[in-house]
């Protein structure tokens, strides 16, 4: 029962979902939107401002590593629930 | 566990290398493909397969729940210093500019986001390795 | 017309919180504990006399405690109206902590801590309600009497009084709800709440809007307990007789028809009430819950029933009044809010007495009671015969006004409304005084003495206050009448 | 009309194929009653949207955002790849912590049937 | 000479009652009473006494010359009343009585309607007292029925009142103009007034009261009415026929009686009758008759109410066919009441027949021939009656009856009365000179001797050809009373049991709401799950083949079985997600309709 | 030098605190404690700070790096957030205190380290969430506290915490990954992330089904972490089998964390001109909360747990304050951002009573509470004046939310939600009032002893104020009410 009741729900999602992806800038299209705002300056000035050539790491931890800063605190957390979770009979 | 020569052979030769490339991967983040994360997981990669290969106390050994954990610490005090430190200069968190170290703008920037990478592994490899740990300790008595 | 600014109403609303609190801490010692509660009463009393010259003069004394929302004030204001209500509770809450006192030490209850909180919290409210400026601060006091009178509906815990508890919330949060949504609503069309004497309903919305908003006013004051909003009240009888005397006579069901009367008068204004065909409305109801509940009261067996049942219908006598839109209608409204609590509470000082002095709570039990107990039964005479609107008790001098009111509004539906009630009432009451008076004792009752002193004073000092009442009601209610009938039709006395 | 989806599939296949993606690891989660293969299940969707991010990212004929100096190349958008790079941390930190419960579980009620552990927990005290 | 209301010396006199006992309080009411006559006697017209009260000056004293004679006969008779019931002991009778006599002397010299319907009321109330003082088996009965017509008749009264005070803004008592508010006001005055159909309660509680309490009784309430209806209603045609019918009706009512007191009852009716015909007419004579014969009645009429009294007090006795043969055993009371039949019967040199032939009179003055026709006829039937009366009481032979001579009190009451009926009878120059309008009236002319001697000669013609016919029979002649009595029963039967019926229903209703409710939020999901599931089985019937339909309907009654589930249970991510997905659909839907 | 640090160091502060309770923590477990509750104690003065700064100069900006946005990372304190931050640290703080001696039986005592580290985590990622002003950063903070709330429901000795974190985890991770997808369609059509800048770059592009899509994802994903009726599923067990304190925590922080996401989604990102305005589809999204409104105070009547009671009503409270941003008007919105703050207090007092109970006397059922006021008077007492709040009757603060939304909803002229607040009053009378009557009014069965149970100062304390909080917002309301109207100002401004 459930699964057939997964599988309609999942499949007309999907189906709907396929219909509005229809609207989506087509597979590596140049002048996709998000090309064009944010991202010329990274690629422009980037490496310039960051002395970093690699752009991805510039924006990891220059531009963005707001959210870098973020993202160790989550693997953090993630380290202390699983001592939490598991760790038994020492210190923490 | 059953000893298996092999793998431990194996393992034996391949930490030094793992750890090698886990170092480089993170030093090179800024220039070359690569950075903090990618290169923390190598690193721990390194220390799960030891214990995969000698057992869980080998690792134990290896890498004490003390290190780990001052680690795991240790990474995140460093990106969070440096952000405060750009306070203390005078910009606002995580302005690498105005560090005053005698170089330009882009080198002071491209030196802090090294550190911050270094601080990542750091954080990432002592966690990774944690977790392993964890997930792998069987419960007493069992 | 002054306003006079002034820290006493609020005084009179924090006498007895302050009181609750205190009883609160003192609740390991008896004494001290119910010494707090006289003290308060003595003193609410005389704060709430110490208004009533500036009343009296046509002044009102307003308070503003905290603007609770932008536009929104809690405040208070004593107009004449208010003092009437305010007095009867403050007066009437002396004798009932007396009696309170004698009864329940009588029956060795439990819990009087919370009990006497409970109390001086109702009357807080209950004062508040009075004194209260606008609907918002009349709906807060309004909800913290249903709550506070909860806990003395269910005081004696069984599942009976539990139950009695729960079907006296579900009504009343229930109404609560409704007077919530009113005055929100009345606030949405009119941007305030402050209650003006001559409405301030007049001109906003359309008509269907005020007309439903009307009725949920008059749900939202199911205290008032018209009919069919009355079942909470014959069941929230189990609750120990000085609080079906104090709350159940003049507290928490004149704070419904108080509020009813506020509505008709102060926030739609006589004028737009029956331009909108809602006094017909209301005379319907009124009229129908006074002969309904006198035919309910008929039946009961139980003393505290009939005389909840009297209640329902007596209270309707309020609304009836109210509900002519002429000034004599509306003079017999007011009065009979004083009035009728006066007469009612002595009834039920007297069902009390009765219960505690000889254990009888069914009027077929009462054969010849009347001659162990002759003063409670001559004070219930007193109470039964004011009821019954005869002489010379004060019930007479509502009924005049009520039916000159009536013929005022060539009301004549609402006049043989009045005398068939006043024909049922007689149908209730004066049996149980044959019984009492008339009938041989049954056996067994020799030892019955008169109830404790502390409770035949309250109930001798109610009965002889309405008395007092029909022989001088100019002293304090009628003036206090006049000013506010001189108030919303605009002629000062 | 045939056509247009035609083309429409073969400009956006890669929106389609993560939407796939997406929902196998949808129904996986739901109609799995090992707890694992939720997590599973939980991580082909996520994979299914870094597949998104990075399919958004992608520029024709692009390559690495690593700059070359002095070249005059296209590059990959680099933003999308920061955050799935975020977001594929926080997916490896929820599998393990997913991953931990699921021991926690399975050591505390010895199962990780879900339709048995929720008749395990149901059950009145 | 200080002027004070005399209604207001019994009324708080009364209060001090209970505090006194013996010898002191006989002394007391006594003292009381006289007061109240002297405080009545000094009056004048034109004296005033007013209280403010309600924002009205109530006119407590308002004295001329009607209210003064009804008031010195209301004072004189409350002594006589008082005296009578000196052996009385119970502190409430005396308390009522007092306040009974001041009521009726508030009625008559109240200025305003206000005071007027309060002392209206107290008057109720303190009857009913009186009446259930009485003691017998259904004296209850007959008070609660006295006190309920009352109220009603006193809330037509207070609506009279209120509509000519709202029509005129004035409270004077005064004559009412034609209208809705005459008729209350004649209704509220006719109930007390014994006018027919409304009489119901005289001969049905009268005879029910304690034996002291008749006396008073049988004065206040009717002649009350009676001064208030020559207040309001003089010259009223209409009023003057009913009372032609009230004598009429009264005295063949009183034919038929069987207990003595009930027979004089219906006389009060029959009596009252002559001077609301009086009154009707209006003519100075009519008036004056009328009030006169008010005057009389109550010597009279309360003589025999104090005679009967003193028989059922000494033998315990009411009925006709129980007494006889007490004439040689009570003389003295049967003397007084020889004199007051002689009086009622309108005999020359009693006091009867002087106001009786002013009011035929008057009737014969304005050519009302038919009423004056009904008047005599009255006459003849009072005579006829009393002639029944003092026989079976006194005269018949009957030796079972161990009695004595009523204590001293009452006989000195009877004396005393029986001496002014036969004062008033011989010297009729005393009551003219206080009578409110002066008339030039003779009675002892030979036109009225002859009247006289006819009706005599008629009764007594009658009485020798169909004595057996007034031979008293145990049976109760059934009166509009039961009528009512079954009516109202049937009215309050029905409306409680409608009232009975709509509230059970109601709370039927509301019982069920609750336990639907219950039901519900046991589980509220599973509760959701059967009631969609109860919706959609003939769906299910009609699409679904029919082996799956059925297994679909086990399922249901299953789950109907189980239920309440367990409220707590825990929800699976599987079933989480799935509403997730179905969520994603139905806002995909949502955006797909508004979008 | 530090006032326009403000921002960052609101999130700052809790991570250096964190990693300080982890070393305090190793040197001496009973360290953390002290250090945790001192942390939040500055913490809390800080987020008072912005609130301050905020209030004095209107919104702060804070560009992180320096980097201007949309090119970095901005952090944005407007009246919303200031707000929300200074509600959620607070309760942060109090139900820290209140931990002290609740987990006594509830966690192993060699956990508390961890566990009071991953409380401080919980409260970066909620201090991170109410800062950020820009949408990816917004879904890392969210997953930190996500992440630290699973586990800490799970932290317990109870086993059914367990399955409730677990399940807890992958509704939360669906919802995390739904708002993703969001974030992606966003960046699609725009190329940024900045909130401002997505609200300035969305209108032309209104129309575009990329948009709707988006708008689904992150509605369906926000209503997964607010439990909003019928998505709650994952909510009553998380907060009935979670140790009591992180119940506390949950029900107020972390519930007030995603109805704060989606006003920020919902009014900043999307703005009024797309919700109301161009697509109608808050009327819906109103009608989804109106029904769980009811829903969740009818399925709270048939429990007999009273933490799942709480939990249900939670559900229903959400709904309740979703009901208020739904209707969308400026007075409705009033309300709903004020019951934030009144749903806070009155359920991390609940919450705290219950935990209490367990606490003291080991109950949970509801029919086990008879005479309960007796042995714990302070504890009833507090619930009694936080259940008359939520019932919404005066003075308590429940009133005063009530009061808005109900205007606001007449104002919209919605009737039926009208009815549904309305009637929301009476059902929570009967689920709140049936455990007062319990406790206040049977008496306790005569095999428990009668022993009046002192619950220990740092439990009592936290729900003491909640509770007296409670009661002095109905007449202080004026002061949350300064900051909410210019909150609302802001998010209708948009229009």
């Amino acid at each position: 029962m459930k699964r057939w009741a997964a599988l309609l729900t999942v499949i007309v999602v999907g189906a709907l979902l396929l219909w509005a992806e229809g609207d989506m800038p087509a597979f590596g299209d140049p002048d996709a939107p998000a090309h064009a705002h944010v991202a010329p300056r990274y690629i422009e000035e980037g490496a310039e401002e960051t002395g970093a050539a690699n752009l991805v790491s510039a924006i990891l931890a220059d531009f963005r590593s707001f959210d870098t800063l973020g993202e160790i605190t989550v693997i953090f957390t993630a380290g202390v629930s699983v001592i939490l979770l598991l760790r038994r009979g020492e210190r923490l | 566990m059953r000893e298996n020569v092999v793998i431990r052979t194996v393992t034996r030769l391949a930490v030094p290398f793992i750890l090698v490339f886990g170092l480089y991967i993170i030093l090179h983040g800024s220039s070359r493909a690569g950075g903090g994360f990618q290169g923390g997981v190598i690193v721990a990669s390194a220390f799960i397969l030891i214990g995969i290969a000698f057992g869980l106390d080998e690792t134990q050994r290896r890498i004490r729940e003390k290190v780990r954990t001052i680690a795991s610490i240790l990474g995140i005090s460093i990106f969070i210093g440096i952000g405060l430190l750009c306070i203390l200069f005078g910009a606002n968190f995580l302005g690498y500019a105005a560090i005053p170290l005698p170089l330009d703008t882009p080198w002071v920037r491209g030196l802090m986001m090294e550190a911050v990478e270094i601080g990542i592994g750091i954080t990432v490899m002592a966690v990774m390795t944690s977790i392993f740990y964890d997930v792998a300790t069987k419960e007493e008595g069992e | 017309m002054a306003t006079i600014h002034s820290i006493v109403p609020a005084c009179a609303v924090l006498v007895p919180l302050a009181a609750a609190v205190l009883i609160l801490l003192s609740r390991r010692h008896e004494k001290i504990r119910e010494g707090w509660t006289i003290l308060a009463a003595a003193a609410n009393f005389l704060i709430v006399l110490s208004l009533l010259p500036q009343v009296l003069a046509g002044d009102r004394v307003a308070c503003t405690l905290i603007e609770l929302l932008p536009g929104l004030d809690m405040a208070f204001r004593v107009d004449a109206f208010g003092m009437i209500f305010a007095l009867v509770a403050s007066g009437l809450w002396i004798v009932t902590s007396i009696y309170s006192i004698g009864y329940m030490r009588a029956l060795r209850e439990h819990a009087l801590t919370r009990y006497f909180f409970s109390f001086a919290v109702a009357i807080a409210a209950a004062l508040g309600i009075a004194f209260s400026a606008n609907l918002v601060t009349m709906f807060i006091f309004y909800e913290i009497l249903t709550i506070s009178t909860y806990p003395l509906v269910a005081h004696t815990e069984t599942e009976e009084a539990r139950k009695a508890g729960r079907k006296y919330l579900a009504y009343l949060i229930t109404a609560g709800v409704f007077f919530l949504f009113s005055v929100i609503l009345t606030y949405f069309l009119t941007g305030t709440t402050d209650f003006q004497p001559g409405g301030i309903l007049a001109g906003t919305g359309p008509v269907i809007l005020q007309q439903i908003l009307f009725v949920t006013f008059l749900i939202g004051f199911a205290k008032a307990a018209w009919m069919p909003l009355h079942g909470w009240l014959p069941s929230a009888m189990v609750a120990p007789a000085p609080v079906s005397a104090l709350l159940h006579a003049v507290a928490v069901v004149k704070a419904g028809v108080f509020g009813i009367v506020r509505v008709v008068c102060y926030v739609y204004g006589i004028e737009l009430t029956a331009e909108i065909g809602m006094g017909t409305l209301l005379a319907v109801i009124a009229g129908a819950t006074i002969i309904t509940g006198s035919l309910l009261a008929l039946q009961q067996d139980n003393l505290k029933q009939r005389l909840a049942y009297s209640t329902v219908s007596q209270l309707s006598y309020i609304l009836l009044g109210v509900a002519l839109l002429t000034p004599m209608g509306i003079t017999g409204a007011m009065l009979h809010v004083p009035f009728h609590a006066f007469m009612k509470i002595t009834l039920f000082f007297c069902a009390g007495a009765l219960i505690v002095a000889a254990g009888v709570e069914y009027v077929s039990d009462m054969k010849g009671i009347g001659r162990r107990m002759p003063v409670t039964m001559l004070m219930f005479s007193i109470g039964a015969i004011g009821i019954c609107s005869l002489p010379p008790v004060c019930g007479i001098i509502s009924k005049w006004y009520l039916v000159l009111g009536a013929m005022q509004a060539h009301n004549l539906a609402a006049f043989l409304v009045l005398i068939t009630s006043s024909v049922l009432n007689i149908l209730y009451f004066f049996p149980i005084i044959h019984t009492a008076f008339f009938e041989e004792p049954e056996s067994g009752r020799e030892g019955v003495r008169e109830a404790p002193l502390s409770m035949l004073v309250p109930l001798a000092i109610t009965a002889v206050g309405s008395v007092l009442l029909f022989l001088a009601p100019d002293v304090a209610f009628l003036r206090l009448v006049e000013v506010a009938i001189g108030e919303l039709t605009g002629v000062l006395p | 009309m045939i056509e247009d989806l035609v083309v429409a599939f073969l400009t956006r296949y890669n929106y389609y194929m993560a939407v796939i993606i997406m929902l196998i690891g949808l129904y996986a989660m739901i109609a799995k009653s090992n707890l694992i293969k939720k997590v599973i299940g939980l991580n082909i969707f996520q994979t299914a949207i870094y597949l998104f991010y990075i399919s958004i990212a992608d520029v024709e004929g692009g390559t690495a955002p690593i700059l070359v100096p002095g070249t005059d190349v296209v590059y990959v958008n680099p933003l999308p790849h920061v955050l799935i790079l975020t977001a594929i941390v926080v997916g490896v930190s929820i599998t393990a912590v997913a991953y931990a419960l699921a021991i926690r579980i399975y050591q505390s009620y010895g199962t990780i049937e879900e339709d048995e552990l929720l008749e395990l927990g149901s059950e009145r005290r | 000479m200080i002027e004070i209301p005399p209604a207001l010396i019994p009324i708080v006199g009364a209060l001090l009652v209970p505090l006194l006992s013996g010898k002191v309080r006989k002394a007391y009411l006594l003292a009381v009473s006289v007061a109240t006559l002297a405080a009545t006697l000094v009056l004048t017209p034109g004296s005033t006494f007013t209280v403010p009260f309600l924002g009205y000056d109530l006119a407590l004293l308002h004295v001329d010359s009607l209210s003064l004679i009804v008031g010195y006969i209301f004072a004189f008779i409350g002594v006589i009343a008082i005296v009578y019931g000196m052996r009385e002991e119970r502190t409430g009778h005396h308390i009522a009585a007092l306040i009974q006599i001041g009521s009726g002397l508030g009625i008559v010299f109240a200025g305003d309607f206000l005071s007027l319907y309060i002392f209206w009321e107290a008057l109720a109330v303190t009857s009913v007292a009186l009446i259930w003082y009485g003691g017998r088996e259904d004296s209850r009965g007959a008070g609660m029925r006295y006190i309920l017509l009352h109220i009603f008749g006193g809330g037509c009264l207070l609506g009279g009142i209120a509509l000519q005070v709202a029509a005129t803004g004035s409270m004077a008592v005064g004559e009412v103009a034609p209208g809705i508010s005459s008729i209350l006001l004649l209704i509220g005055i006719g109930v007390n007034a014994a006018f027919i159909p409304l009489h119901v309660w005289l001969p049905d509680a009268y005879p029910r009261s304690s034996v002291a309490g008749g006396v008073i009784l049988c004065v206040f309430t009717t002649k009350a009415a009676i001064y208030l209806l020559a207040r309001t209603f003089p010259g009223a045609e209409a009023v003057a026929y009913m009372g032609g019918l009230m004598v009429i009706y009264g005295v063949s009512l009183a034919l038929l009686q069987n207990d003595v007191r009930k027979l004089l009852s219906y006389h009060i009716v029959s009596q009252v009758g002559y001077m609301v015909v009086g009154i009707g007419i209006g003519t100075a004579l009519g008036v004056s008759g009328g009030i006169a014969h008010l005057f009389n009645h109550i010597l009279y009429k309360g003589l025999l109410f104090m005679c009967m009294g003193a028989v059922i007090y000494t033998t315990g006795r009411h009925n006709l066919t129980e007494l006889g043969g007490l004439a040689r055993r009570m003389p003295v009371t049967m003397i007084a009441c020889v004199i007051a039949a002689a009086s009622i019967s309108g005999i020359p040199g009693f006091n009867g027949y002087i106001s009786k032939g002013m009011v035929i009179d008057a009737a014969a003055s304005m050519q009302m021939t038919g009423l004056g026709l009904l008047l005599t006829l009255g006459a003849v039937g009072t005579l006829l009656s009393f002639v029944k009366l003092t026989y079976y009481v006194f005269f018949k032979k009957n030796n079972e009856i161990e009695a004595r001579e009523a204590p001293l009190p009452m006989l000195i009451a009877m004396v005393a009365t029986a001496f002014c009926c036969i004062l008033f009878g011989v010297y009729p120059g005393l009551l003219f000179a206080i009578l409110p309008i002066p008339v030039d009236y003779h009675p002892f002319t030979a036109g009225h001797l002859i009247e006289t001697g006819g009706i005599v000669v008629v009764a007594a013609v009658i009485l020798l050809l169909g004595w057996n016919l007034f031979k008293p029979k145990e049976k109760s002649v059934p009166d509009l009373m039961e009528v009512y009595r079954l009516g109202g029963r049937g009215l309050l039967g029905f409306s409680t049991t409608a009232v009975n019926r709509v509230s059970d229903a109601l709370a039927a209703a509301r019982r069920s709401v609750i336990a639907r409710l219950g039901w519900f939020v046991q589980d509220p999901v599973m509760a959701t799950t059967i009631l969609a599931g109860t919706a959609l089985l003939p769906v299910a019937r009609a699409a679904l083949p029919r082996a799956r339909a059925a297994s679909l309907e086990e399922d249901l009654m299953r789950t109907r079985d189980e239920y309440p589930g367990n409220p707590a249970r825990m929800w699976g991510t599987g079933y989480g997600l799935l509403l997730v997905t179905l969520f994603l659909i139905i806002y995909f839907a949502v955006l797909f309709l508004i979008g | 030098m530090i006032s326009e640090h403000l921002p960052i160091l609101a999130v700052i502060l809790p991570l250096v605190g964190a990693l300080t309770v982890l070393l305090a923590g190793w040197a001496e477990r009973r360290y953390c404690y002290p250090v945790a509750v001192a942390v939040l104690t500055i913490q809390f003065g800080l987020s008072l700070a912005i609130l301050r700064e905020v209030l004095r100069g209107g919104t702060i900006h804070y560009y992180l790096g320096d980097w201007a946005p949309p090119w970095g990372i901005e952090l944005v304190v407007d009246h919303l957030s200031a707000y929300v931050l200074v509600i959620l640290v607070f309760l942060s703080l109090l139900s820290c205190i209140y931990a002290k001696r609740s987990i006594g039986g509830e966690i192993d005592p060699q956990k508390t380290v961890a566990f009071y580290v991953m409380f401080l985590l919980l409260v970066v990622g909620v201090c991170g969430i109410t800062v950020t002003g820009d949408i990816f950063n917004l879904y890392v903070f969210l997953e930190i506290s996500s992440i630290a709330a699973y586990t800490l429901v799970a932290s317990g000795r109870e086993k059914k915490g367990l399955l409730a974190g677990f399940n807890y985890l992958i509704m939360g991770t669906i919802s995390a990954c739904f708002i993703l997808i969001g974030i992606g369609h966003l960046y699609v059509v725009t190329g940024t992330l900045n909130m401002a800048d997505l609200a300035r770059l969305l209108p032309p592009l209104y129309d575009s089904t990329i948009i709707h899509v988006a708008f689904i994802f992150f509605i369906v994903g926000l209503s997964i972490k607010t439990a909003l009726f019928p998505l709650h599923t994952w909510l009553p067990d998380a907060y009935s089998h979670a140790p009591s304190a992180i119940s506390v925590l949950i029900s107020t922080v972390i519930s007030k964390m995603g109805i704060y996401a989606t006003i920020r989604i919902l009014f900043s990102v999307f703005t009024v001109g797309f919700i109301v305005d161009h697509l109608p589809i808050l009327e819906f999204f109103a009608w989804v909360a109106a029904i769980a409104v009811i829903a969740g105070s009818v399925i709270a009547i048939a429990q007999t747990d009273l933490k799942r009671m709480l939990a249900y009503s939670s559900v229903s409270q959400m709904g309740y304050i979703m009901l208020g941003i739904g209707i969308a008007n400026s007075v409705a919105m009033t309300g709903g951002v004020l019951h934030i703050l009144n749903h806070a207090l009155i359920k991390g007092c609940l919450f705290m009573v219950a935990g209490a109970i367990i606490y003291r006397v080991g109950l949970r059922k509801i029919d086990d509470f008879k005479g309960l006021a007796g042995r714990m008077p302070y504890t009833c007492a507090a619930f009694f004046i936080a259940a008359i709040s939520m019932i919404g009757l005066p003075p308590t603060v429940g009133f005063m939310s009530k009061w808005y939304l109900t205007l606001g909803a007449i104002e919209a002229g919605e009737w039926f939600f009208v009815v549904v607040i309305l009637a929301s009053t009476l059902l929570n009378a009967i689920y709140f009032w049936r455990v007062l009557e319990y406790a206040y009014f049977r008496h306790a069965d005569a095999e428990t002893p009668e022993l009046e149970s002192r619950v220990p100062v740092s439990m009592l304390l936290p729900m003491l104020v909640l509770a007296a909080g409670c009661v002095v917002f109905f007449f202080a309301v004026s002061i949350p009410l300064g900051i909410i109207d210019a909150a609302v100002a802001d998010l209708l401004g948009g229009a």
